[in-house]
């Protein structure tokens, strides 16, 4: 490797060539402040716009200043990273940033977890000058299902418009206007309900500020747990437990199943079950679908649609209602696991303990901003009641754990309730990339061949390169796996299936960098891949823990066939468990 | 950016079409369709940026993006005369905002809006490179030179009575 | 043919004008009636000759005499000694204050002719859309010539040693950029040709657009010879329409010719020139941004490096040059890089063009060596000040630049002493403003242009020339505090130390330059809440003279906010709580009884 | 038109042009013909260049004078617009500023015809690379 000769701060370093100045300080303990920069490493994402000016550094010989970030190291550099210079261009920087943007932090969705706010700390900003006669840019409030937009407090950092644009290919949001007027928004300025909007929520994973943040359900949630009348169940989706414990200064991939159960029976949920559950039976249902599908190929059936695609993702389902409404047939039916729990649980489960639906609040934990929208859905609804009520985020429940009163490091490990708690470990590996595919070629396998898997672990569908594949010999037979997480990378494999080149069965595509576990909902991660590793590392952890690990060993799920749905894809199954897609594509223009 | 609601008909698709055919659908041709549009339609409403995003194989708000980023691009109808006052530096030291203040009185607009009866709208510009001839005016093609304030109630009184 | 032997010209520029060229022109003519002579010798009056510190001139012709500081009592010796006699009027030519000696004809007198024109060699000269004409100037003949002579290194050698530098703004040497972009490897590269000419009070590349497109497209050709480019592209203001058409035609003609296209002139090189438009920002200028804007983006500026040489358009290696930094190359090659060196001074070769407007009396195009000083630029060649006002400062670069004064008229004009005097070179835009014009408010009209200009994306250009834009006007409004001068002047260097690219590295020079040579008008905003060129509206007070008003009560009438009170045949008053300042009292008062401060 | 295939072709074709033999019109010998330049930048038509010009053609071609009128540049002196340029016939190129068509007549009837100057003549002041 070469490397180049520098100076930083008085200290002589050696460091690789093609390194930017911000990574050769980091590398001897100089933390130059950045704030639109970011960087997730493994997913090869970077944000690199430099354009917010906070990191900028002296370089002795230039005229200007230099943004570390972007300015890569040159052999013999000379670089100051807090003269005087270097700290007052930087001090004024954020000043100006902060003349633009609303003081209302005490009651900012995103105080206390805020990069900007961080830095107006890390600065010891006390006094904005001039900030009486200044004028701020001022933009719509504008609410989604999922998501809201509050501009006021966008500091064009454009790293929503980078997840949206290059890593999602959902062409929601882009730079608009110009100069003092630019702004980050949908065609028209007009709602992100009428865009092509996913939902994902990627952008609110990565915004530095509170310009975008989630809609917050948990009033609602409240006020129905306080509500006698309801008896109210909870669902909590696998990639929760690996992250919530952030939230309380946990390391990140810290598994905090057992003290989320306790904190949620203790917030008065009457039942506390798990989506996992719901997952052991989407496999149920996917994986017949899936094999009735090749059985018809193998058979010689010409019009069989494949690849078959999992539905499990709620923004993936959005972004091809949206971008490929043609391929509509070619996904599963099969209704994602947060809407099969809502439907079996207002079902079954409401029969079982003798209350009306009405009566029933169903009310689901999330890593995903899109879920919000999915339950919202008119088709996941009857007679105007919705199966699931309510999508909470991972961060609105630690939110609601610390108002309640709740020492959550203090709890014991408690376990779910019966029967829809129950699930294996291959239900629990849906929260990252590969996991559902995974969990599907368990059950495969072992119904299509009648015989047990040498070996649980598929290993070769692990990992965070954004599109894998994989081939498994299934007796004979070479099932080809292809595996898509982010929806540039899904929009790859589809533009491969309309031009007739793909060669795969079966695709697993979920929407979030790392699947789930880097979900829109969850935990920021404020530009650290390390946090997305740890927790798919706790996920596999979980499964490799479990008794059982194929969903259809799960005992719940094989009573509620038997004394429920009768087999997977019966007209029953059909009805409460699969569902059909639209086509978003020819949206008409309203603001 | 505020628009007007308008329905396309079928032929004015099909010409959008023909423009970005003739651009080879080349998303990098974006600025040279917008300006084809433009001069078709006079101005760009969304339902035309969303037909060109869709011919591009590009998002509307990209689209939308570009055309609010160039000052030429324009989402309001201009009027039959459009109005330009060139406020270059060589202009302003030569008194255009007085003149600008004179058509504002006149017409009784703002910059960036037209006369309710769709005759006149009222833009500035920046610079047009006649210098010389400096406050200068653009109605439509035409350019007239050394503007003063008294002077505008006779250019208007040309276009009253076409 | 003519009736008349001989004609009189008497410069009836502004300048001489106003120093009795007509008092002259009337003198000489009833001379030659008193000799006799009106039927066979003519008085003519001419527009300026570009000499006005020594005028007002006559040029006899056809002898081609010149006389210099004529007054009107001279007629007399001009017509007797002159016409009668044939002998020279010795003490009206000009003496060479140098060489010491006296010149007589205009031949002679070349040297008054200040300007030099490469760049605008054939504007106005040939018929723009007649590319034989072009050819019959020796066009196309550098390219001929290089194709058949020179390797491409030898031809980036010799601009390289003709020391030309980027005529766009920053003045980066012209051959060294080819060269940078030739050592790139790549399998396709480019030629780009700037003529995004945003700066307001610019227009020379219009003009050479429109009056000689052709020695673009040559120089383009050139440039791709040498840099190894099949492509050119010309990045143009969409509001040029002229320079549009002008530019088609030429491109059609000189395809139809063969000096476009594939194998040209027989050398095996290929060529070929298209049309990008702009779109109306300023900011494309910046060549990243303009690349990005001719890719059908947001012309958003971008971090360098990657230089365009390294990664330009669909990120391939790309030489940016602008038109007037082009239209000098066919020139260079056909009389040599030393011909061309020898112009201009030590580190600034070769000529400028200089688009003169504002208060001056010659505003038009003006092409001058480097190193001419502005006074010869403003005085020689402009023809002075407008009105015989007093000059006040002069604005160079466009809204990146700054404005000198009057302790810079004799600074040899280059890139290096622009620099150093707080302005630029930029694209040659010369706004020149006299004593009516207030600084601040000329500061604050550069700081809105940069406002509505800024694309955004930097933080310090969006919010920072917003902010200096913010103070600059509530200093013209008598709002401002004294402390606001430092947060200026911070404001401002911190914004040209942080910002992402030139417009905003440039952006608050304008306040900077002014707040540097004119602070006490600052001062005299906000101290005295006096604007002392009297162009701040908000700062002016209306009052009405006692002793001239009649009480005929046409102000109390015209005001539109009842400010003003009285009876009718009394003095009235105006309410300053209630005045807007519109000045409508001041137009109608016949008395001059309004007075305004 | 024959594609200029040589250098040597390209030199033909400038010895031809500066012969002033318009390869439109062989026949006529411009040198002998007055000749009317009008700058026609976009200063020009702004200020009325194209009636000038148009003018020109008009009369010149009504009061029977043999004349070659054709379209250039910008001149550079905005201040003075409409310019034109006239040249006689083995005399040196004259400037004309502000030309109106009042001054358009008097310089066709005048110095056209008679070689007398009129008023608003711009004297050239600058130097070209030729010399």
């Amino acid at each position: 490797m070469d490397l180049v000769k520098l100076n930083i701060d008085g200290k002589n370093i050696e460091v690789p060539k093609g390194i930017t100045i911000h990574k050769a300080a980091k590398s001897i303990g100089i933390d130059i402040p950045v704030l639109c920069y970011m960087e997730l490493k493994d997913l090869n994402i970077e944000n690199k716009p430099g354009g917010c000016r906070i990191c900028v550094v002296e370089v002795e010989g230039r005229r200007n200043l230099a943004p570390s970030c972007s300015t890569n190291v040159e052999e013999g550099m000379v670089i100051k990273t807090s003269s005087l210079r270097a700290m007052n261009a930087r001090r004024t920087v954020l000043e100006l940033i902060l003349s633009d943007h609303p003081k209302d932090c005490l009651i900012c969705a995103k105080s206390g977890n805020c990069d900007l706010q961080d830095m107006a700390i890390r600065l010891g900003v006390r006094k904005i000058p001039g900030q009486e006669f200044a004028e701020m840019s001022t933009y719509r409030l504008d609410t989604s299902p999922s998501i809201i937009r509050d501009m006021d407090k966008c500091i064009l950092c454009r790293r929503c418009e980078t997840m949206c644009n290059d890593f999602q290919t959902v062409g929601a949001l882009s730079a608009v206007n110009r100069g003092f007027q630019a702004v980050i928004a949908p065609a028209f300025e007009m709602n992100l309900e009428h865009s092509s909007c996913t939902y994902c929520g990627q952008c609110v994973a990565v915004c530095p500020t509170g310009a975008l943040t989630e809609v917050d359900h948990t009033p609602d949630v409240i006020s129905t747990l306080n509500d006698p009348t309801k008896t109210v169940i909870v669902q909590t989706a696998p990639a929760v437990r690996a992250a919530l414990g952030e939230e309380f200064g946990l390391a990140p991939g810290t598994l905090v199943t057992g003290k989320m159960v306790n904190a949620l029976r203790r917030l008065g949920f009457n039942y506390v079950f798990d989506t996992d559950f719901a997952a052991d039976l989407t496999i149920m249902e996917e994986g017949t679908e899936m094999l009735n599908r090749l059985t018809k190929f193998l058979n010689g059936d010409k019009d069989v649609k494949l690849p078959i695609l999992t539905s499990c993702c709620p923004a993936w389902v959005n972004f091809f209602e949206h971008q490929f409404p043609e391929m509509q047939d070619i996904p599963s039916t099969a209704r994602s696991p947060q809407q099969m729990f809502g439907s079996i649980a207002k079902t079954y489960f409401a029969d079982k303990i003798g209350v009306k639906r009405e009566d029933l609040v169903v009310v689901s934990i999330m890593p995903c901003l899109a879920k919000k929208y999915e339950c919202q859905r008119e088709e996941f609804s009857v007679d105007g009641n919705p199966d699931v009520d309510f999508s909470i985020s991972t961060r609105e429940l630690a939110h609601f754990i610390k108002e309640a009163n709740i020492n959550f490091m203090e709890l014991e490990n408690e376990d779910f309730d019966k029967p829809m708690g129950e699930s294996s470990g291959a239900a629990v590996i849906f929260g990252t990339t590969g996991g559902v595919i995974e969990a599907a070629t368990r059950t495969a396998y072992e119904i299509y061949t009648k015989k047990e898997l040498p070996k649980i672990d598929f290993e070769e569908l692990r990992g965070l390169d954004g599109i894998r594949e994989a081939t498994i010999d299934i007796d004979g037979f070479d099932l080809k796996i292809g595996i898509a997480h982010g929806l540039g990378n899904a929009r790859k494999l589809l533009e491969d299936i309309k031009a007739g080149k793909s060669h795969y069965h079966a695709i697993e595509i979920m929407a979030c960098p790392g699947g789930c576990i880097g979900g829109g909902g969850q935990p920021l991660h404020h530009g650290d891949s390390k946090i997305l590793k740890a927790r798919a590392k706790a996920i596999y952890k979980e499964d490799a823990n479990k008794p059982i690990r194929k969903s259809h060993e799960n005992p719940y799920i094989l009573e509620l066939y038997k004394e429920f749905l009768g087999e997977p894809m019966s007209e029953k199954a059909h009805h409460l468990l699969h569902t059909h897609y639209f086509d978003k594509s020819k949206k008409k223009f309203q603001i | 950016m505020s628009s007007v609601k308008i329905e396309l008909r079928k032929d004015q698709v099909d010409k959008i079409r023909q423009i970005a055919k003739t651009f080879k659908n080349d998303p990098g041709e974006l600025i040279n369709v917008l300006h084809k549009c433009q001069g078709e339609f006079g101005y760009l409403p969304a339902e035309v940026q969303e037909v060109v995003a869709d011919e591009l194989k590009m998002s509307v708000a990209k689209v939308y993006g570009v055309v609010t980023f160039y000052s030429f691009f324009s989402m309001i109808p201009t009027g039959r005369y459009p109005i330009s006052i060139c406020t270059g530096t060589a202009c302003y030291v030569r008194g255009a905002e007085k003149v600008l203040a004179e058509f504002k009185k006149q017409l009784n607009i703002e910059v960036g809006t037209s006369s309710p009866d769709g005759k006149f709208s009222l833009s500035c510009l920046r610079c047009v490179g006649a210098c010389g001839l400096a406050p200068v005016v653009l109605v439509g093609d035409k350019t007239f030179g050394r503007v003063s304030p008294d002077g505008v109630k006779d250019i208007l009184k040309e276009f009253e009575e076409m | 043919m003519s009736k008349y032997k001989m004609h009189l010209l008497v410069c009836g520029g502004t300048g001489c004008r106003a120093s009795a060229s007509d008092a002259i022109v009337e003198n000489l003519k009833k001379e030659l009636n008193n000799q006799g002579l009106d039927e066979s010798v003519q008085v003519i009056m001419t527009g300026c000759f570009g000499f006005c510190e020594k005028g007002p001139i006559v040029k006899v012709v056809p002898d081609n005499t010149f006389y210099t500081e004529v007054k009107p009592s001279d007629a007399k010796d001009l017509v007797e000694e002159h016409i009668i006699k044939g002998r020279k009027v010795e003490r009206l030519l000009y003496k060479d204050p140098v060489k010491k000696v006296t010149v007589s004809d205009e031949e002679g007198m070349s040297f008054y002719k200040k300007q030099l024109r490469i760049a605008l060699r054939n504007c106005g000269f040939i018929n723009p859309e007649n590319i034989e004409e072009y050819i019959a100037r020796d066009g196309y003949m550098a390219i001929g010539q290089i194709l058949s002579e020179n390797t491409p290194e030898e031809v980036i050698e010799i601009i390289k040693a003709s020391g030309l530098r980027g005529r766009g703004g920053a003045g980066f040497p012209t051959g060294l950029k080819w060269q940078l972009t030739r050592q790139t490897k790549s399998d396709q590269k480019y030629v780009v040709c700037n003529a995004d000419e945003g700066d307001p009070g610019a227009f020379m590349d219009r003009s050479i657009l429109e009056g000689d497109p052709h020695s673009v497209l040559e120089a383009m050709a050139i440039c791709g010879y040498s840099i190894g480019a099949d492509t050119g592209l010309i990045y143009i203001r969409a509001e040029y329409p002229l320079a549009i058409s002008r530019l088609l035609t030429a491109i059609g003609q000189a395809r139809e010719f063969g000096l476009l296209g594939k194998n040209i002139l027989g050398s095996g090189f290929d060529f070929d020139i298209e049309l990008k438009y702009g779109a109306g920002a300023f900011v494309c200028g910046e060549e990243t941004a303009l690349i990005h804007s001719m890719e059908g983006k947001r012309g958003e500026p971008s971090l360098k490096p990657p230089f365009p040489s390294v990664e330009g358009y669909l990120k391939k290696p790309t030489n940016v040059n602008n038109v007037e930094t082009l239209a000098n190359i066919p020139a260079i090659i056909l009389k040599g890089h030393k011909w061309f060196s020898s112009i201009g001074t030590e580190k600034s070769k070769g000529t400028k063009v200089f688009a003169l407007a504002g208060k001056i009396n010659n505003v038009g195009l003006i092409e001058v060596p480097m190193g001419t000083t502005l006074r010869e630029v403003i005085y020689e060649i402009g023809g002075g000040i407008k009105d015989g006002k007093k000059f006040k400062a002069v604005q160079t670069g466009g809204p990146s630049g700054g404005c000198l004064t009057e302790a810079h008229l004799d600074v040899p004009i280059d890139y290096e002493n622009l620099l150093a005097a707080g302005s630029m070179m930029g694209s040659g835009g010369m706004i020149i403003m006299d004593e009516d014009n207030c600084m601040v408010s000329i500061a604050k009209y550069f700081l809105d242009f940069s406002v509505e200009e800024s694309c955004g994306k930097c933080s310090p250009c969006r919010i920072g020339n917003k902010r200096l834009y913010e103070l600059l006007d509530r200093i013209t409004q008598g709002k401002a505090e004294f402390d606001d001068l430092a947060r200026l002047k911070n404001l401002s260097e911190v914004i040209k130390d942080t910002s992402l690219c030139g417009l905003g590295q440039s952006s608050p020079n304008p306040v900077l330059s002014t707040l540097q040579y004119f602070r006490e008008e600052y001062e005299a905003h906000i101290i005295d809440h006096k604007c002392p060129a009297g162009e701040c509206k908000a700062l002016m007070v209306y009052s009405i003279l006692e002793e001239h008003c009649v009480g005929c009560t046409a102000c109390a009438r015209a005001c539109p906010v009842g400010a003003i009170s009285g009876e009718r045949k009394l003095v009235h008053s105006i309410d300053q709580s209630i005045c807007i300042k519109c000045g409508a009292c001041f137009d109608k008062c016949k008395f001059d009884a309004v007075l305004v401060q | 038109m024959n594609k200029i295939k040589s250098l040597d072709d390209l030199k033909k074709m400038r010895a031809q042009a500066q012969t002033g033999i318009n390869v439109r019109e062989k026949s006529i010998d411009p040198a002998s013909r007055v000749q009317v330049k009008v700058a026609m930048a976009t200063c020009g038509i702004a200020s009325g260049a194209k009636e000038i010009m148009d003018f020109f053609i008009e009369q010149l071609d009504r009061r029977s004078v043999e004349a070659v009128v054709t379209q250039t540049g910008c001149m550079g002196y905005c201040y003075a617009e409409p310019t034109i340029e006239v040249t006689l016939p083995g005399q040196e190129p004259v400037v004309f500023g502000d030309v109106d068509k009042k001054r358009a007549d008097q310089i066709i009837e005048m110095y056209i015809k008679t070689g007398e100057l009129v008023d608003g003549i711009i004297p050239v002041n600058y130097r070209t690379i030729d010399k």
